[in-house]
């Protein structure tokens, strides 16, 4: 095994290089499959662990030294055990079918050598990210990942949206990082460790609850925060759809937004000793998938509806690590990296079949042209819309009980998730019937054609996991990392499950009520809530909000001491003295009359000075005594 | 590294020394015509400088010798003042000297042959790593200080004569701030042998022998106006120069006029190595002669630090001209060093010393690719480069890389040194780790506005932007390695310079 | 009655090398009706052969103490060091002078004669141990310089330098003798020896001493033109043909201040607490006006003249401390300043064979690409009167400076570095000029070797000594330590 | 006594004043002269026969008929103003009070610290005054006259250099 | 009652002053010289005073050494203001002025 994840994590990275250095040179074809067969080499690879670690193996080994001084002491170090697996697979798993989706998806695309090799560095990354054993380590590949989730939203960087979208997630991406280090030096300078299983062994001589334990939690609760697009600094990812469909299927569905959330379940013992922390986690989460809910109820760009339905659903993972149930995050993790990896590739056939327009007004019809795409995207729907026996159904189930299971803040916000189901109900069945509805719409004349094979069958290979997945027993693969998740009586579990196919159930009759059956009601109900839905539709405006609070303030700032403080104040003082100096020689100078008797007169005037010093020194002045 | 040991009976640093001067002399008696000749002459001899010092990096042997100073020369200079030559390299020198070597090489290497009046700009550039070698390897104050000066002359022409726009200005600006901060240290160099004498009844400038007694005592001011502490005073005094030549806010404004007048092989040492000699003496003086002054203003100067942090960090947000942008930037990087370095704890010291490296990489990168630009596109304005990528795709990687380890990407080397200052800072005041910590955040903001203002979006057509030939290549090449070595294991720097800085007395105490 | 001379110290070997020069001097004299007008070279080399001779003589001074004429003139370390470098200066400028003098149609044979009594006034006045020497010798090298800033005739400039000169130096001269005249009333006594015998702590309030010694003072400062008696220098340096100039800026203050250094450390050590402050006032002054007024200038000639100033100020810095180690650095400064400021000026010489004008800056644009040689030394020079090393100029400053930090003086410390600082303004921008690019092409005559190797070894020695101090600071350090 | 040396004080003080104050060149000639002469008279009664004789003759004599001449040779009635241009002068009138002041206050009722010496006026007198002299002048004082003859010399050589008219 | 010696040396230094104004108000190189002569003898009179009331001779060979200089200098000084003269016609200090800043 010590071979193995070296492997696992090397076999991206060949891959990046040669697309990298010769990418420009190979055929298409080969570069292609270099990209995708390097993530399936480490899939392969990656399944392998999985067996070991079935088998009850774990590794904690290090391979060579990072830095060394004092007590000081980071080296590199792997840490694999049942959660990195389960992450390792998912990524290199969801992440392989993605490659080859997008051999056919990029065919067109000039940049395409560049393209797999930015997806092989990220699925690199993602991978160091999970499997290192440190927190430095774990947060190059932390960076790595913002890297090219940074690289592949500008891929297209001849468009200027692209562009602002790429440099807003990577700043917002830094500020996370910066979280992080500050947590990381906290750790290491209260607990004198920063690998994993030192921490784990040492947290427990922090006070539990205590400001330090508090703020280490916090500061890298800013790092999940920024990575996983939760509020306050989610703003990055709706813009991140910018980049190509699969790279939106990857990195801000499937994988690296979730990193998070693998973040928090990592340092699970950390929460578990701060609360109050895991409290904040927990409600961040709940309130996140609500907005970001509601938002999606008004959008009408496929791809940002997609995006703001990851968003609250990485809010439910938030939730269920933040109320201790990190198996359920975990599961839902793993069901969502299905179903929305399905969901975007199959938003990326339609949107190719309708010309790069994103529009879902636009389109329609869908089932004639794209069948394939048609019918799982509906499985895609129904299983994120938590409907029955799908995979959303069980894992999304299991973190509402969980939270309605607990007593006091939890169970509100077990409500409020209750609620969200509802309405992601709503959204998606919105999309889906406006997107693929029955009827034809405006243009009738288009000819849409279904997507090569290579795109369609990844699709359909997660069409299934997005069906089987719920039966994974993810709990028990999880147990020796978390221990046993709390297990419910039966009738509660009937109960609650009842109770929430109620609620996805109202939100699909309210979505074919508005947009299938009556979609003249839809309009008058927007004109009566019209303010709720400006307000929903411009995302809560809180992009103009950052723009005036913090980004205009800065360029100001900076102009202000461009334009003033610098030259006027600081060089200002610097100059003044130059002039003074100059001014005073010019003064001097006028001494030099050139008239022999005026050089006398000097000369006579410093003899008398003198003699003024002598009679000073015999003190006949008043202000001296003779000395 | 003590991979091998060099034979002890060679004077290997005299050698550093004198190769390049022998080099200046050779070119000096070549006929100007003959350009390319004089090119390669001063090229060769960059080489087998940099030979010599890597031989002698690879022979460094970790905490080995008194002081854990090696291949040691001393001889008698001006034995009734105690004036020595006495040459050493410790943990503090032994990295930058390697730049030294480095950056020089690159410099004579990018000289384009058409400049006018080759010879003597050669020969100049010659003559200036000659200096900072010494300014490096000194170890006696006065031998210091006459290095330090001696590297004004150069510069200063290299400034006035071959420079753009306000050369003279800019030279003359930069040379009377930095006259002015050396001269304190003049002063308090001659304050301290005097102050050492009175005490220990023998005169003496080496530095060996002053950090054994730190300087104390109280002064009284005249008229009752209080008193100062002694050490404080001399600090001060080698601060003065340090601080100009660093620079730390608010002395830096000689060095937007001087780097954008240098031309691009002159910036490069300028901007990749003198500045760091300021943060050299830092260490080398201040923190070992006077450590009590060093924790006692150590942390109003760390202020300063983190100010100049933000302050070149905003300033660099809304520069058009690029090497302005990247001057500022530099700017910022050195609050860095200067925070590490006035944090005066282990990590916060040796991540100034690996930030110093890897500032002198990354700036000396960021300029040679302003160079690039700007001998491409005919242009330094960042209002008129757009969409350079779409014709040079080669030029916008490497620029990428550059701009990733500038603004301290984990995994490249900015991060090493960034990671480790913040991590001592913290540990010795928490607000001015935070400060860095957002400037962090900002220079992730301007460098991608500089890297994607001039890279992306679309390029105005027709796009001639030419790619990039195999020669900036093979010059960026070098820089590029050290950002990736450095980044992802850097773990042969602390085992080289460890044991220096835990010798240090700032620490020590 | 009758006449002993015992006990007279009649010790003509300790006044050997003046009585070369005066003899050369006698015989250039006679040479110089004989000599054919055309060759008149050839006194240049006698006068040069002499004062090799006297230069020889001058060597076994070393070390000794020979009081000699009834303790007028003595015979020590100190004389010997200032008789070899103003020999040597001497030496110097009769190699130059051929070239610039016919260059300006004056190539008479009076010439060698002044310039050997000057020098032979100068060594006086260095080894003068009597009031009566040290007016003698001042007079004798004033004299001799009048003419000599007067000596082309037809030249206007020249003759109201001399004119200035003359006038200004009788009237300094004047306060000079009063001062002599009071410290002899109040001291009873013309010899430095019985003065200092004489003057003891109690003296410290005596009125006449004390306004003597300030008239004297004065009368020196003037000398070594020290603000703010220094009105006469930039006029009569540009005036005066820059070959005098060149070597009247450099001796005359080096002997001076061997005169300087016997009266204020040597004869009145029990009571510097009272002329400490004047000097440094001067000192202070000097620094000020010379370096402030010295960036304004254009004229090259006027620039070195204030740049000499200046210099003397610094020189006198070292006097302040009154200590033995005060007045190494004095001693080691002046040499330092002779090596420099001569090679500065004698540049001005090589390029001004031309004609008058040279000395405006603005004629010594791209030198370097006009005449390379030229322009180096003059850099090496420009760089030493700053003070950066590794020339001369530094160890110049180092040392005074360390001398006025070991005695704790701050005051005029903090004064001269800030001046360094303004000096470096003048002084690089000659250099910068000379960079520049030049606008049209000037045709040059070429330096002669005896020029140019004057110039070569100025310059090695300016950057030799900044290389290796060590030598002549320990004589020089060995020449300051004087007492009676 | 002191009213012989009230008179010649007056004579020298009114003297000195004419050789400022005069308009004519020659005036100012002619009074030095009498201020000399005046001179010549204190060195009298200073029992100072030698330098008494001294004055008239070198002084009196030989310089101011120099400067006579001079001034008939180039110097007809085209006299300059003597008020001089500019306020340099009265600046000069002012130091020079001040300067006159300040000495005067300091050497007012001073007496001579300096040791005394052998040579008393009946010392003196008993060899005769110019024997005296002459003797310290070849013995003691042999050194700084020696130098005077190269001084002159000196001074005679530039002299001539600068008057001749000469072409080379 | 004989004269003290203060008397003779406030006598010198009055005259002695009298010549330096004179040097700073008269424009006449001649008179200016004559100015100087001033001060010279007024210093002589010092010396011969002081020789007197010291019982010593320096003073007085002094004096005679100054006498002996100061007619040196004067044939020097006017050979150069005849010099002066046939150069420039000049017989004012003030028009000297070619050489200033």
């Amino acid at each position: 095994m010590d071979i193995l994840a070296p492997l696992v994590l090397l076999t991206p990275l060949a891959g990046f290089l040669v697309n990298a250095l010769f990418g420009r040179l190979l055929p298409r074809r080969v570069v292609g499959w270099v990209g995708a067969g390097s993530i399936g080499l480490a899939f392969l690879f990656a399944l392998l662990i999985f067996s070991q670690v079935l088998g009850g193996q774990k590794l904690d080994q290090s391979y060579f030294t990072w830095w060394q001084s004092g007590d000081f002491n980071v080296p590199f170090n792997l840490y694999v055990d049942a959660l990195s697996t389960l992450m390792i697979l998912v990524i290199t798993g969801v992440g392989f079918l993605i490659h080859v989706y997008s051999i056919g998806y990029m065919r067109e695309d000039s940049g395409y050598s560049r393209f797999f090799a930015y997806m092989n560095l990220f699925v690199f990354s993602m991978l160091l990210l999970v499997l290192s054993g440190n927190l430095v380590w774990l947060i190059i590949g932390w960076a790595g990942v913002g890297l090219c989730s940074y690289l592949l939203i500008g891929f297209w960087f001849e468009r200027t949206s692209a562009v602002l979208a790429a440099r807003k997630a990577f700043v917002m991406n830094t500020i996370g990082d910066v979280g992080m280090v500050f947590a990381a030096f906290l750790i290491f300078l209260n607990l004198r460790v920063l690998d994993f299983q030192g921490l784990f062994g040492r947290v427990h001589q922090l006070p539990r609850g205590g400001t330090v334990i508090t703020a280490i939690c916090l500061l890298l609760l800013v790092g999940a925060l920024a990575k996983s697009a939760q509020l306050p600094l989610q703003t990055w990812l709706p813009d991140a759809m910018e980049g190509p469909t699969p790279v939106s299927a990857l990195i801000h569905a499937a994988t690296m937004v979730t990193a998070g959330v693998y973040l928090v379940a990592r340092m699970h013992l950390l929460y578990d000793w701060a609360p109050t922390a895991a409290a904040t986690v927990a409600v961040i989460g709940g309130v996140t998938a609500f907005y970001a809910a509601t938002i999606g109820t008004a959008q009408v760009d496929i791809k940002r509806i997609l995006a703001y339905s990851t968003m609250s659903q990485i809010g439910y993972m938030f939730l269920a690590v933040g109320i201790g149930a990190y198996t359920a995050g975990m599961f839902h993790f793993m069901t969502h990296a299905f179903f929305k990896a399905l969901l975007f590739l199959a938003a990326g056939n339609v949107i190719h079949a309708f010309h790069e327009d994103q529009d879902i007004r636009h389109m329609g019809n869908v089932r004639a042209g794209l069948p394939i795409t048609f019918w799982t995207f509906l499985i895609g729907t129904l299983s994120i819309s938590g409907f029955p026996l799908f995979a959303g159904f069980f894992s999304k189930d299991e973190i509402i009980r969980a939270a309605l299971s607990a007593a006091g803040s939890e169970f509100w916000l077990g409500l409020l998730a209750l609620i969200t189901a509802g309405l992601t109900a709503y959204y998606m069945f919105r999309l889906f019937f406006i997107a693929f509805g029955w009827e034809w719409l405006a243009h009738d004349d288009r000819h849409l054609h279904e997507a090569l094979p290579v795109q369609t069958i990844p699709i359909v290979i997660l069409a299934a996991g997005a069906v089987v997945g719920g039966y994974i027993p993810v709990a028990s693969f999880l147990t020796p990392v978390f221990g046993r998740a709390v297990e419910v009586g039966t009738g509660a579990f009937i109960g609650l499950a009842a109770l929430s196919v109620w609620v996805a159930l109202v939100g699909f009759a309210l979505a074919y009520l508005l947009h299938a059956r009556r979609p003249e009601l839809a309009v008058a109900w927007r004109t009566r809530l019209g303010p709720i839905h400006t307000l929903v539709e411009h995302k809560y405006y809180i992009d103009e909000l950052y723009d005036r609070v913090f980004v205009r303030p800065g360029l100001a700032l900076a102009r202000f001491l461009n334009e003033v403080v610098e030259p006027r104040v600081i060089d200002g003082a610097v100059n003044a003295v130059a002039d003074f100096t100059l001014l005073e020689a010019r003064e001097f100078r006028l001494l030099q009359t050139g008239r022999v008797r005026s050089y006398a007169l000097v000369t006579l005037g410093g003899a008398v000075g003198v003699l003024l010093i002598v009679i000073w020194y015999l003190g006949y002045l008043p202000w001296r005594s003779g000395a | 590294m003590s991979w091998y040991t060099l034979p002890a009976n060679v004077p290997w640093l005299t050698l550093v020394l004198l190769l390049p001067l022998i080099g200046a002399l050779l070119v000096a008696l070549t006929p100007s015509v003959a350009v390319r000749v004089i090119k390669q002459l001063g090229i060769l001899t960059s080489v087998i400088t940099l030979a010599l010092v890597v031989a002698i990096i690879g022979g460094f042997q970790q905490g080995v010798g008194n002081l854990h100073l090696q291949f040691e020369e001393g001889l008698q200079w001006i034995p009734s003042l105690g004036i020595s030559y006495h040459l050493g390299i410790d943990g503090l020198s032994l990295f930058l000297l390697g730049l030294n070597a480095l950056l020089f090489l690159i410099a004579i290497v990018v000289t384009d042959s058409l400049t006018p009046r080759l010879k003597e700009f050669i020969l100049l550039l010659l003559i200036l790593e000659a200096a900072t070698a010494g300014i490096l390897l000194a170890l006696d104050l006065v031998l210091f200080y006459v290095f330090w000066e001696a590297m004004l002359v150069p510069l200063y022409f290299l400034i006035g004569v071959w420079g753009e726009g306000r050369r003279v200005y800019a030279a003359f600006k930069f040379l009377i701030y930095t006259v002015i901060g050396s001269f304190a240290m003049l002063v308090a160099i001659l304050a301290v042998a005097g102050i050492n004498f009175s005490q220990t009844g023998q005169l003496s400038f080496d530095w060996t022998v002053l950090v054994q007694h730190p300087a104390a005592g109280v002064w009284h001011l005249p008229a009752g106006l209080g008193s100062i502490g002694i050490p404080q005073l001399l600090f001060f005094g080698f601060a003065l120069a340090f601080a100009i030549k660093m620079p730390i806010f608010p002395l830096h404004t000689w060095l937007p006029p001087a780097y954008t007048a240098s031309p691009i092989p002159v910036v490069i040492v300028f901007a990749g190595l003198v500045s760091k000699l300021g943060a050299y003496g830092f260490l080398r003086f201040n923190l070992s002669l006077f450590p009590d002054a060093a924790h006692s203003l150590g942390g109003p100067l760390a202020v300063l630090a983190t100010i100049g942090i933000l302050y070149g960090a905003f300033m660099a947000l809304v520069q058009t001209d690029l090497k302005r942008l990247v001057a500022y930037a530099s700017m910022s990087h050195l609050g860095f060093i200067g925070l590490g370095i006035f944090a005066g704890n282990l990590l916060g010291i040796e991540g100034a010393l690996v930030q110093m490296i890897n500032h002198g990489v990354i700036i000396a990168a960021l300029f040679l690719v302003v160079g690039m630009i700007e001998r491409r596109a005919g242009t330094r304005d960042r209002g008129e480069l757009r969409g350079l990528a779409a014709t040079a795709p080669l030029f916008a990687a490497l620029f990428l890389v550059v701009s990733l380890a500038a603004l301290g990407l984990p995994g490249l080397n900015g991060f090493v040194g960034e990671f480790l200052i913040m991590l001592g800072a913290w540990s010795s005041f928490v607000p001015l780790a935070v400060g860095a910590g957002i400037g962090v955040i900002l220079a992730a903001w301007y460098v991608l506005r500089f890297y994607q203002g001039s890279t992306q979006e679309a390029p105005p057509q027709p796009a001639r932007f030419p790619e990039l030939r195999l020669a900036d290549v093979g010059v960026l090449a070098p820089l590029l390695g050290l950002m990736l070595v450095i980044g992802i294991s850097p773990a042969f720097f602390p085992a080289a310079v460890d044991a220096t800085v835990k010798a240090l007395p700032v620490i020590v105490r | 009655m009758t006449i002993d001379l015992n006990g007279l110290g009649i010790d003509y070997g300790a006044i050997l090398p003046e009585l070369i020069v005066v003899g050369t001097a006698i015989v250039v004299l006679f040479l110089d009706l004989v000599v054919p007008p055309d060759r008149r070279g050839w006194l240049a080399a006698v006068t040069v052969v002499g004062l090799l001779g006297a230069l020889a003589a001058s060597f076994p001074l070393w070390g000794q103490n020979r009081a000699a004429f009834g303790d007028t003139v003595v015979a020590d370390s100190l004389a010997a060091f200032f008789n070899v470098l103003l020999i040597v200066i001497s030496i110097f400028t009769a190699l130059i002078s051929p070239r610039f003098l016919r260059a300006l149609e004056l190539d008479f044979g009076e010439y060698y004669i002044l310039l050997l009594g000057a020098t032979a006034g100068m060594m006086l006045l260095a080894a003068a141990t009597s009031l009566m020497t040290i007016f003698l010798g001042i007079e004798l090298l004033s004299i001799s310089l009048y003419v000599l800033s007067g000596f082309a005739r037809t030249a206007l400039r020249s003759q109201e330098a001399a004119l200035k000169y003359l006038l200004l130096g009788g009237f300094a001269t004047g306060f000079l003798l009063y001062g002599m005249a009071l410290i002899y009333g109040a001291t009873g006594s013309t010899t430095l020896r019985a003065i200092a015998a004489y003057t003891t702590a109690a003296a410290a309030s005596n009125v006449l001493l004390l306004v003597g010694i300030a008239l004297l003072s004065v009368g020196l400062a003037f000398k070594v033109s020290a603000a703010p008696f220094h009105m006469w220098t930039p006029d009569v340096y540009e005036g005066a043909p820059t070959v005098v100039t060149t070597f009247m800026s450099v001796a005359t203050k080096a002997a001076a201040f061997a005169a300087i250094g016997r009266i204020f450390i040597a004869t009145f050590p029990s009571i510097s607490s009272r002329w400490y402050f004047p000097l440094a006032l001067i000192a202070i002054f000097s620094l000020f006006i010379g370096n402030l007024v010295a960036i304004t200038q254009d004229n090259l000639k006027r620039m070195l003249a204030y740049s000499g100033i200046a210099h003397a100020g610094y020189i006198l810095l070292g006097v302040l401390p009154g200590t033995t180690q005060g007045f190494t650095a004095t001693l080691f400064y002046i040499a330092a300043y002779a090596v420099m400021n001569f090679g500065a000026f004698a540049v001005v010489t090589a390029i001004g064979a031309g004609g008058e004008q040279t000395a405006e800056l603005s004629y010594w644009r791209g030198l370097f690409y006009r005449r390379p040689f030229l322009a180096t030394v003059m850099t090496i020079f420009m760089l030493s009167l700053a003070g950066i090393p590794p020339t001369v100029g530094f160890f110049a400053k180092l040392f005074v400076f360390q001398a006025l930090v070991t005695a704790q003086i701050w005051a005029p410390l903090v004064v001269a570095v800030i001046m360094t600082i303004v000096s470096f303004y003048y002084y690089l921008r000659v250099i910068v000029v000379m960079l520049a690019q030049p606008d049209g092409a000037v045709t040059e005559s070429r330096v002669g070797f005896s020029t140019s190797s004057v110039l070569g070894a100025a310059a090695v020695a300016t950057v030799f000594l900044g290389l290796f101090p060590a030598v002549v600071l320990d004589w020089a350090s060995h020449a300051a330590s004087l007492h009676f | 006594m002191v009213v012989g040396f009230a008179i010649v004080a007056a004579w020298e003080l009114v003297t000195a004043v004419g050789v400022v104050a005069f308009r004519k060149p020659m005036y100012n000639a002619l009074s030095l002269v009498a201020n000399m002469l005046g001179l010549a008279v204190l060195f009298l009664m200073l029992n100072a026969q030698f330098l008494f004789a001294a004055q008239i003759i070198v002084y009196a004599g030989a310089v101011m008929v120099l400067f006579v001449f001079i001034i008939a040779l180039m110097n007809p009635e085209t006299d300059i103003s003597f008020r001089p241009r500019g306020t340099e002068w009265i600046y000069g009138v002012v130091f020079g009070v001040v300067f006159a002041a300040l000495l005067g206050g300091l050497l007012f009722n001073r007496g001579l610290t300096g040791r005394t010496g052998a040579f008393t006026p009946e010392v003196i007198a008993a060899a005769g005054n110019v024997q005296t002299i002459g003797i310290a002048l070849y013995t003691r004082f042999l050194f700084p006259v020696e130098v005077t003859s190269v001084l002159l010399l000196v001074a005679a050589v530039g002299a001539v250099y600068l008057a001749m008219r000469r072409i080379r | 009652m004989p004269v003290p010696a203060y008397s003779f040396l406030l006598l010198s230094g009055v005259v002695f002053t009298l010549g330096a104004i004179g040097f700073m108000v008269r424009r006449n190189p001649l008179v200016v010289f004559m100015c100087i002569e001033l001060m010279l003898n007024a210093v002589n009179l010092a010396f011969a005073a002081m020789s007197r009331y010291l019982n010593s001779l320096d003073g007085v060979v002094f004096a005679f050494l100054v006498i002996t200089v100061a007619a040196a200098e004067v044939v020097v000084g006017i050979a150069i203001i005849v010099q002066v003269y046939r150069a420039g016609r000049q017989m004012d200090v003030d028009e000297l002025d070619l050489m200033k800043d």
